[in-house]
């Protein structure tokens, strides 16, 4: 078998990105910044790539028993805490650590591509494509990382540098608390991750992946529980927190739509592609344990299922588009997570796949008409098919590819997961199915009324080509990246799927996203105030939902009401008033005493000799008569 | 090599300073003396790996002893292991940041660099002291120069804070005192000589009761140094009223004394109680952990933010140590080497922007990166290290520690655990609201705008720190590998007092 | 034989004889300037202390009324070294006073006295001794004759002194009726633990009491201080007290042996109140002086605790914290005495912002105060640490934990002063004062003092070798 | 005399002694104060030539004692009368209630 | 009762009646004159004691000396015939009461065993020489160095009177104005 050793590449180039433009960015090679930036992502995407190549396609590398067991590498001891306890740098290979850094590489060296145009000009652009480095270094290190607190590490730093890039515009206010509130509410999400891997890690005496999942499902191991619950179910709940903190699940979500206050690329990258579905890599990561634990994955489930739905609902009402993309992803990922819920682990690795191209696609669109019209309102927008078409043709794909209109990707996929919900809980499988057809609703709701509704002027605005060139790959990645033979490359044991072509499974989604397709034409086709009518109609409803149903409202409730007044004010006013006051009070009652006593030193000298004879006296008594 | 140069050196150059006219001069000449210093402790380290490489398995390397009070048999003893290297790198590093910045002192220069090496050179002693009463000379020597630092060049209610700090910490090395009369007088067995040499009175194994009894003293005594809970409070005025170079030290170094001696005359010698409290000593860092962080998110200054969290996190080392597994007292150890460094990094960029804007108050400072961005960005990683961003020290330690603390299986202990892991998200609060006021946003005072950034000096104080704090943070390997023989041989005392425990109990 | 006399009496003779030197230079024809005799005797004393060294045999006279050995050579020693330092310091208030020799005199005979009592063998002797300090003493405390508190000051001192005396007597006219001897080996033989024996021991404890200033026999004590010239009161503070500490501890260590298992209640008592009172009430005043006067109190707390451990580390503690202490109060009392003597200011309030304007006074009263309130490295610490180490061989760790709390306190007001000095300013500071030659040489032996004594660890094993214990 | 035994004597002595200290106690007059302490040492002297007789006549030490109490006491009375002149010089009084200068 | 225990309780009751008149009586001049009674009833206690020269030193010392010195000093500071101001009440009654404890607590101790040692001399005991506390004698034993010897007491005490003298001097002496 050949050696991945060069694998270590992958995540170090983007690294090296970050420390030399991190340190002399700014100063020495403010304009070359972008390229070096790219040029060292586009060596780490074409290693990816052909480590993908030598793994799926390599000779002898199709044998189920070299897929079945992941293949741990290039370990290091990096921290040890006990003999057999010790957090190792190493790499996992397995199919979807494989084509996890094939879509990361591939997609941030779009994104690196694209910002090339996109970013020109700026302040910090030295700055920017370090953090993107960064954030590809972690990114990498995270999908690679083969053990547990490993991840861990990589799993913060995912987070730091999105805060960076969120917050990369850092004089608005809006920016810096939508940073804050990413990072803090992953944090949170985390301790749960936290906590999840110290169960973990005591269950099974180690962090390394193989060794964790095998050390688990042994049955020898002790079945302690924690209110009535085994600690294992514990931990991998725990675990889950986490992975929906990253993955802007219901209720964890309220940081992804405010963070698409950051560049547009940066949400291409960060929140629509890669990191977001962090939680499902995790997820996935830990199948096989997950699999074994029926609770949890039922929990799984319908956390996922909700949020989709949640989601698509929101996303029809809001009227910023980027805010509309944020909250169609996190509707894309709940579907991945409760496709792994209803044990459709390959349907759902195949939607992250699909999912990733024609996201980030939307997100880089969104970026060129936000440029052109200078506004996130989609009411300012309208007949811009004329002025934009390359971009209009490639939005056009995302959202056929979303939407699940064959035979672009997101219909494979999306029927797919479909299938495994429909095998597992017929609830999960309408909502599901419900959720599709607003999908394509709100896609294409945006669709038309960013580029119909008006009529349009032909004055084509020209299109910097590092700009042009992402988006054309990406929408022939949209386009065709479903015919990948997905289910034979990738599942939980390493054995191949029967794969099932077009059945009758699919007709039902289909029917509902043309359906959709069909209200939002007739909405929003043309100028016309029958959006009006219809909000009119369901006014209670829509403001409901339009305030992203006053989850916001009642996170920061929580934590300024209650947490800073009924727990941070008392502390802080307990510590310097009781606890120090005690201290003082010390102070002030030695004070007292002494001046208390001064009447003794009464300065007459008769007083002097009486109270000396009276101290004889006193002492006499004292030492004569009672202790003898 | 001969310890006693550790301490000599700081003195030396502080003698030199007191014959140098000219601010310059005495500037310079302290900068030498703290650099000599940190060669000879990156020397140090060096020949320490020497003879471990060389397979010396002796517990403590380079001891120099000197009859010093021979008829009560007090010994003028040094000797260095794992930790002590540890720590005296950490010193080196601060005393050397800590000059570097209060390269402006004018009022008074050379008492202020006088008293300052004074204060090094009392903690180096301390750390390599191997007999209690060097250590406890040591320990208080430190308590003349804190007092007049703060009170001369502080700010604020100085005279205050500094009579408070003085007091508080003289009342901690009271107790001390008479935890160490206790030892002493236990020593020797029967009619033996009394003794203080504190490895020996390890091996001797002091009674069980006579432990418990005396166990509290040493081990509050040294914890007010530390922030115990709730002999806290001189650490908010101490250290928000004291000049920068004094607030590095002060967070940086004194407040790691308390921890050292919790562990190695505390823990080490007294086996027994420390198993016996550990329960209290849990709760007490516990609720030093979470209350600490709770009171942070309510400041509004900046020092007063560094100063709670430098409670909450000093907390961690206490928990650690309660904690009395190898792992988590390990993890305590990193913890005060990487707050010792991140906490001096901290107050050395408060001071520096104070020094500009003349405000510490979060919601008049705002955008500060646009204006400086040297400071803000040693401000961010300070900040991030403070709430645990991986690849910087403060996460290695804290995994350490919740690892560690993990270990100890026990319902309460658990809870503890789960606690002090919520504080890093109450951490995470209130770091990215200061740093989100006074980092980014809009500048608020438009006279900030001409504010120059840093000079020399200060960036190489940044850098060393930072530099300490990556070089931990990324690779930890070293310092745990550091750390280990010093710690298992603690743990090994502590072993064998369960096992002795578990002996007594079954006899009954 | 009378050679061999002669030498064991070397150092009461030379006082003396300086003394008589001085009688002679006054009742002379001629007029000496005042500058001329203070050299001369400073010499004199200096020479005096040099002579100390002198080694001689142990040697028991006058059928036991006078005995001495090293250790005792030892104590006079430091006894003149405390009147040596004294002398120098007392040169800017004594240069332009009248009667210098008087002074002298006086002071000197209250030193022979020390002397006497000391080396006393016998409890007429002790007592010859005793009066021969207190009463040239009493003299000297109201040498400022047209100060209204030096004149209260001597009243106060010489009527306390005579009724305690008086107690004293009636102690000893018991134990005499009790034992049928003066002499303290004989006594020593003679003590059962019966309640009148413990009676009149209490009576004569009492009169130690006095002396030490422990409380409650403590009351004149800061009136005295501060009434005095500052050169009297530091002479009380440090050669008087030590020298009263000496004999004490003899006292209780050979001659009351016997009802040690009583004294040791006692003396506990009496320390946990002598270091309380006086650090509550130090905390509270305003005048330097006085400030100094309840230290003192405070700090013959901590002697007695080291009394208490009735051992060889105990008295060898004590002697050592004697020397300790005559460095560290004669230094602060040297600043003091100076800034009186050309200021006429004694407040705490009139030392602000000190240092702004002399630096070396300042530095010279810090480095006193610090050693007073027992920080390392100076001696005080040791000193400190020693006492309450030998207090704490008896196991009674409450009450070596009361003594350390109060050194926590007592750094309170000490703390103080170098605030003022260093941290605080007022509108008109005290000016440059100029620091005439002997005085500054006093400093420097005072702060070399305090420096080496601790740190040179021989000096305490000197000591520690001399000394017998109970 | 051998018919009166010690301890009257001793008893004699002891009222002489607290007379004299009552008389410290409560006068005013610091001549009277130097008066009641004159009592003092006459009873201590009782004291002392008492036992020698009765008890220990076979030395003389309490007789000697004696002789250099009442030398002392001459020499302290003149000291005592001394001072006072000078501070009835400063304070024109000699009552002691007037002099409370310093205290506290 | 004999005749000599007669004569010693009249002493003793003429030498407390006048002592208690000394200190309270309000006129100081006469008090001064109680103290000359009692201070003489003592000298004749010692002669009742047989101990003529300790009575012989008494009146010459104490009568003839400090008494008078002591009626100097009342002309010098006060102007006779006014009444001593009260003593203060409060005072007054606290030390009377301690004053009566204490000479309760001290005749309770009184009660001591106490032991004679060598015999008693009985009239002009010739046995010893060395006891018999005659003039001769004392003086001998004052200047001897040898075994009881007080050489060094009274070497020691007549550099107190010496350094007392000079006390006096410098104190009392009246300093003339252009002397400062």
């Amino acid at each position: 078998m050949p050696n991945y050793a060069y694998i270590a590449l992958i995540p170090l180039l983007p690294l090296a990105g970050f420390v030399v433009l991190g340190l002399f960015g700014r100063r020495c090679f403010r304009h070359f910044s972008g390229l070096i930036g790219t040029g060292l992502v586009l060596v780490s995407t074409a290693l990816a790539l052909w480590v993908a190549y030598q793994y799926f396609f390599g000779t002898g590398h199709t044998a189920l028993a070299f897929r079945s067991h992941p293949l741990i590498m290039l370990k290091a001891d990096w921290l040890p805490f006990s003999p057999h306890l010790s957090i190792d740098l190493s790499a996992i290979i397995d199919p979807i650590s494989v084509m996890m850094i094939a879509v990361v590489s591939f997609i941030s060296l779009m994104v690196h591509i694209f910002s090339l145009g996109y970013m020109k000009g700026e302040e910090r652009f030295a700055t920017y494509y370090a953090f993107l480095g960064l954030f590809t270094f972690s990114m990498l290190g995270l999908v690679l990382s083969g053990n547990l607190f490993e991840t861990y590490i990589f799993w913060e730093l995912v987070g730091c540098s999105s805060f960076l890039l969120i917050g990369y515009y850092y004089e608005r206010p809006t920016a810096v608390a939508a940073a804050k509130k990413a990072f803090i509410v992953t944090r949170f999400a985390d301790l749960g991750f936290l906590v999840g891997i110290l169960i973990l890690s005591f269950q099974a005496k180690t962090l390394d992946f193989n060794m964790l999942i095998v050390q688990l499902l042994d049955p020898r191991l002790p079945h302690t529980t924690f209110l009535g619950i085994s600690l294992l179910s514990w931990g991998l709940f725990l675990i889950f927190i986490g992975g929906a903190g990253k993955s802007a699940m219901f209720p964890l979500h309220i940081w992804l739509p405010d963070a698409m206050e950051g560049p547009t690329p940066v949400s291409a990258l960060i929140h629509a592609a890669t990191m977001v579905v962090a939680g499902v890599y995790l997820v996935a990561r830990l199948y096989v344990l997950y699999g074994s634990d029926p609770g949890v994955l039922q929990i799984v489930l319908y956390v996922g299922a909700f949020s989709a739905l949640l989601a698509a609902i929101i996303a029809c009402t809001q009227t910023d588009i980027k805010r509309v993309l944020a909250y169609s992803t996190m509707s894309q990922i709940g579907y991945m997570m409760f496709a792994l819920g209803s044990y459709g682990y390959t349907a759902s690795i195949f939607h992250l796949f699909t999912h990733a191209f024609f996201k980030a696609l939307l997100f880089l669109c969104a970026g060129v008409i936000i440029h052109q019209v200078q506004s996130n309102e989609i009411k300012g927008m309208g007949g811009l098919r004329k002025t934009m078409p390359l971009t209009h043709v490639c939005f056009l794909v995302a959202c056929l590819a979303i939407a699940g209109i064959p035979p672009f990707s997101g219909f494979f996929s999306k029927e797919d997961i479909l299938l495994a919900a429909y095998q597992a809980n017929k609830l999960v499988y309408l909502l599901g199915l419900f959720t599709s057809g607003l999908t394509a609703f709100y896609m294409f709701r945006l669709y038309f009324s960013i580029f119909w509704n008006k009529p349009s002027e032909r004055h084509p605005h020209k299109m910097p080509l590092v700009e042009s060139i992402p988006l054309v790959i990406l929408a022939l990645g949209a386009a065709f990246a479903g015919f990948i033979p997905f289910s034979r490359l990738m599942n939980p044991d390493g054995a191949p799927e029967a794969t099932h072509g077009i059945s009758g499974m699919a007709i039902a989604p289909v029917a509902l996203a043309l359906l959709g397709i069909g209200i939002a034409a007739y909405l929003y086709g043309k100028e016309s105030d029958r959006p009006a009518k219809v909000v009119a109609a369901v006014r209670g409803f829509y403001t409901f939902a339009y305030h992203k149903f006053y989850i916001d409202e009642v996170y920061s409730f929580i934590t300024k009401k209650i947490i800073f007044n009924l727990i941070g004010r008392p502390a802080a006013w307990i510590d310097r008033n009781i606890v120090d006051g005690l201290m003082n009070l010390l102070a002030a009652v030695t004070a007292r005493i002494s001046a208390g006593i001064k009447g003794f030193q009464s300065g007459k000298v008769q007083d002097y000799a009486l109270y000396f004879f009276a101290g004889i006296a006193g002492l006499t008594v004292l030492f004569i008569y009672i202790y003898t | 090599m001969n310890l006693s140069f550790l301490v000599l050196v700081p003195l030396i150059t502080a003698v030199a300073v007191l014959f140098c006219r000219g601010l310059n001069g005495i500037r310079w000449v302290s900068l030498a003396g703290a650099t000599v210093q940190l060669l000879l402790s990156f020397g140090l380290l060096a020949l320490y790996w020497r003879e471990r490489a060389a397979g010396n398995g002796t517990a403590m390397l380079f001891e120099y002893r000197h009859a010093w009070f021979p008829s009560l048999n007090i010994w003028y003893h040094l000797g260095v292991d794992g930790i002590s290297i540890a720590m005296i790198l950490l010193t080196a590093f601060v005393m050397e940041a800590a000059i570097l910045v209060s390269w402006k002192v004018e009022r008074m220069g050379k008492e202020f660099f006088v008293l300052l090496l004074l204060l090094s050179a009392g903690a180096y002693g301390f750390f390599l002291s191997l007999d209690l009463f060097t250590l406890f000379f040591f320990l208080e020597v430190s308590v003349i120069p804190k007092f007049l630092l703060i009170g001369i060049w502080g700010s604020g209610r100085k005279e205050y804070s500094a009579m408070k700090l003085a007091l508080m910490l003289m009342g901690g090395s009271a107790l001390v005192f008479i935890g160490l009369l206790g030892v002493y007088y236990n020593t020797g067995g029967a009619g033996g000589p009394h003794g203080f040499d504190w490895q020996a009175i390890a091996q001797m194994h002091l009674p069980a009761e006579v432990q418990r009894r005396f166990f509290p003293f040493l081990f509050v005594g040294f914890g007010i140094f530390t922030a115990l809970f709730p002999f806290h409070t001189w650490v908010p005025d101490g250290h928000s009223s004291a000049p920068t170079a004094a607030s590095m030290f002060l967070a940086g170094i004194s407040m790691k004394l308390g921890g050292y001696g919790c562990l190695r005359v505390a823990v080490y010698l007294m086996p027994d109680a420390a198993r016996y409290y550990s329960p209290i000593i849990i709760l007490l860092a516990t609720i030093a952990i979470v209350y600490g962080a709770f009171a942070t998110m309510m400041q509004k200054d900046l020092k007063y933010i560094n100063a709670y969290s430098s409670i909450s996190h000093c907390g961690f080392i206490l928990l650690g140590i309660g904690m009395l597994t190898q792992t988590a007292i390990t993890g305590a150890v990193i913890q005060m080497i990487s707050h010792g460094l991140m906490t001096a990094l901290f107050f050395a960029a408060i001071g520096m922007i104070y020094d500009r804007t003349h405000t510490r108050l979060v919601e008049r400072l705002g955008g500060l990166l646009k204006i400086m961005p040297f400071f803000s960005t040693v401000f961010v990683i300070a900040g991030l290290c403070s709430l645990g961003l991986p690849g910087l020290s403060g996460f290695v330690a804290e995994m350490t520690v919740f690892m560690g603390s993990w270990q100890h299986a026990g319902e309460m202990y658990r809870l503890a655990t789960i606690l002090a892991c919520a504080s890093i998200v109450i951490t995470a609060v209130y770091i990215l609201r200061a740093t989100g006021q006074t980092i980014m946003g809009p500048v608020k005072d438009p006279h900030y705008n001409g504010l120059a950034d840093a000079t020399w000096n200060e960036k190489l104080a940044g850098v060393l720190l930072v530099v300490g704090i990556i070089a931990i943070g990324i690779a930890p390997f070293w310092l745990s590998d550091l750390l280990t023989s010093g710690v298992s041989v603690i743990m090994g005392h502590v072993e064998k007092a369960i096992i002795a425990g578990k002996a007594v109990i079954i006899k009954k | 034989m009378w050679a061999g006399i002669l030498l064991s009496l070397r150092q009461e003779l030379i006082v003396t004889g300086i003394i008589f030197f001085l009688l002679f230079m006054k009742v002379g024809a001629t007029e000496y300037k005042t500058g001329v005799v203070l050299n001369w005797v400073n010499v004199l004393l200096l020479a005096n202390f040099v002579l100390g060294f002198f080694p001689v045999s142990d040697a028991t006279l006058f059928s036991g009324m006078f005995h001495t050995n090293k250790l005792i050579v030892l104590e006079k020693n430091i006894l003149n070294l405390g009147t040596l330092i004294v002398s120098l310091q007392a040169y800017s208030w004594l240069k332009d006073h009248r009667q210098v020799q008087e002074f002298y005199i006086l002071l000197l005979a209250t030193l022979v006295g020390f002397f006497f009592m000391i080396s006393a063998g016998n409890l007429l002797m002790f007592y010859l001794g005793l009066e021969l300090s207190t009463i040239p003493l009493t003299a000297l405390s109201s040498f400022d004759l047209e100060k209204r508190q030096s004149s209260e000051a001597a009243m106060k001192f010489i009527l306390s002194s005579a009724f305690s005396s008086a107690l004293l007597l009636f102690g000893i006219s018991l134990l005499y009726g009790a034992t049928g001897t003066l002499a303290f080996d004989g006594i020593a033989q003679r003590l059962d633990g019966s309640a009148f024996q413990l009676f009149a021991f209490i009576l004569i404890l009492s009169g130690f009491g006095f002396k030490i200033s422990a409380v409650p026999f403590h009351l004149w004590t800061a009136d005295v201080y501060e009434g005095s010239p500052v050169t009297v009161t530091a002479y009380l503070s440090v050669v008087s007290k030590g020298a009263m500490f000496f004999i004490f501890i003899q006292a209780l260590y050979t001659v009351f042996k016997p009802l040690a298992g009583n004294w040791y209640r006692i003396l506990v008592l009496l320390s946990v109140l002598t270091m309380v009172v006086g650090n509550l009430f130090a905390l509270r005043q305003d005048k330097l002086k006085r400030l100094l006067a309840f230290s003192s109190i405070a700090q013959s707390g901590f002697l007695l605790a080291g009394i208490t451990g009735s051992s060889r580390t105990g008295e060898a503690s004590v002697i050592y914290f004697i020397l300790v202490y005559i460095f560290s109060n004669l230094g602060a009392f040297g600043v003091v005495s100076l800034i009186s003597a050309q200021t006429g200011k004694e407040s705490i309030n009139d030392y602000k912002g000190l240092y702004a304007s002399n630096p070396l006074l300042s530095w010279v009263m810090a480095i006193s105060l610090f050693s007073l309130a027992g920080i390392p490295p100076t001696a005080g610490f040791f000193g400190k640490f020693f006492l309450l180490m030998a207090g704490a061989g008896k196991g009674n760790y409450v009450f070596i934990g009361i003594a350390a709390l109060n050194m926590v306190i007592s750094l309170y007001y000490y703390l103080r002063v170098i605030k003022a000095i260093f941290m605080d300013s007022q509108p008109q500071p005290i000016g440059k004062l100029k620091i005439p030659i002997l005085p500054s040489i006093a400093f420097l032996i005072c702060v070399a003092g305090i420096i080496m004594t601790g740190l040179i660890g021989w000096i305490y094993d000197y000591i520690y070798s001399l000394s017998i214990g109970i | 005399m051998s018919q009166v035994p010690l301890s009257h004597i001793l008893i004699v002595s002891t009222a002489l002694f607290f007379i004299g200290m009552y008389g410290l106690f409560t006068r005013r007059n610091m001549i009277t104060m130097l008066m009641s302490v004159e009592l003092l040492l006459n009873s201590v002297n009782i004291n002392f030539v008492a036992f020698n007789k009765y008890l220990y006549p076979d030395k003389l030490e309490g007789v000697f004692f004696t002789l250099f109490i009442i030398a002392i006491a001459a020499a302290e009375a003149a000291v005592t009368i001394a001072i006072i002149i000078n501070l009835y010089r400063n304070f024109h009084s000699i009552d002691v209630e007037a002099t409370g200068e310093m205290k506290f | 009762m004999s005749a000599s225990a007669v004569v010693f309780y009249i002493l003793s009751f003429f030498i407390l009646g006048t002592g208690l008149l000394a200190v309270t009586s309000r006129k100081i001049f006469r008090s001064a004159i109680w103290l000359l009674f009692s201070l003489t009833g003592i000298a004749g206690l010692y002669f009742w004691l047989q101990m003529e020269f300790i009575a012989a030193v008494q009146i010459v010392v104490y009568v003839g000396g400090i008494v008078v010195l002591i009626i100097f000093s009342i002309f010098l500071t006060q102007q006779s015939g006014k009444d001593l101001p009260a003593p203060v009440r409060k005072r007054a009654i606290f030390s009377g009461s301690v004053v009566c404890a204490g000479f309760v607590l001290t005749c309770l101790l009184l009660r001591y065993p106490f032991r004679p040692l060598g015999h008693p001399v009985a009239g002009a005991g010739l046995e010893n020489m060395g006891a018999t506390a005659s003039v001769g004698n004392i003086g001998a034993q004052m200047l001897s160095t040898s075994e009881y010897g007080y050489v060094l007491p009274f070497e020691v005490i007549s550099i107190l009177l010496l350094a007392a003298m000079i006390g006096c001097i410098v104190i009392a002496i009246k300093i003339k104005p252009e002397d400062k």
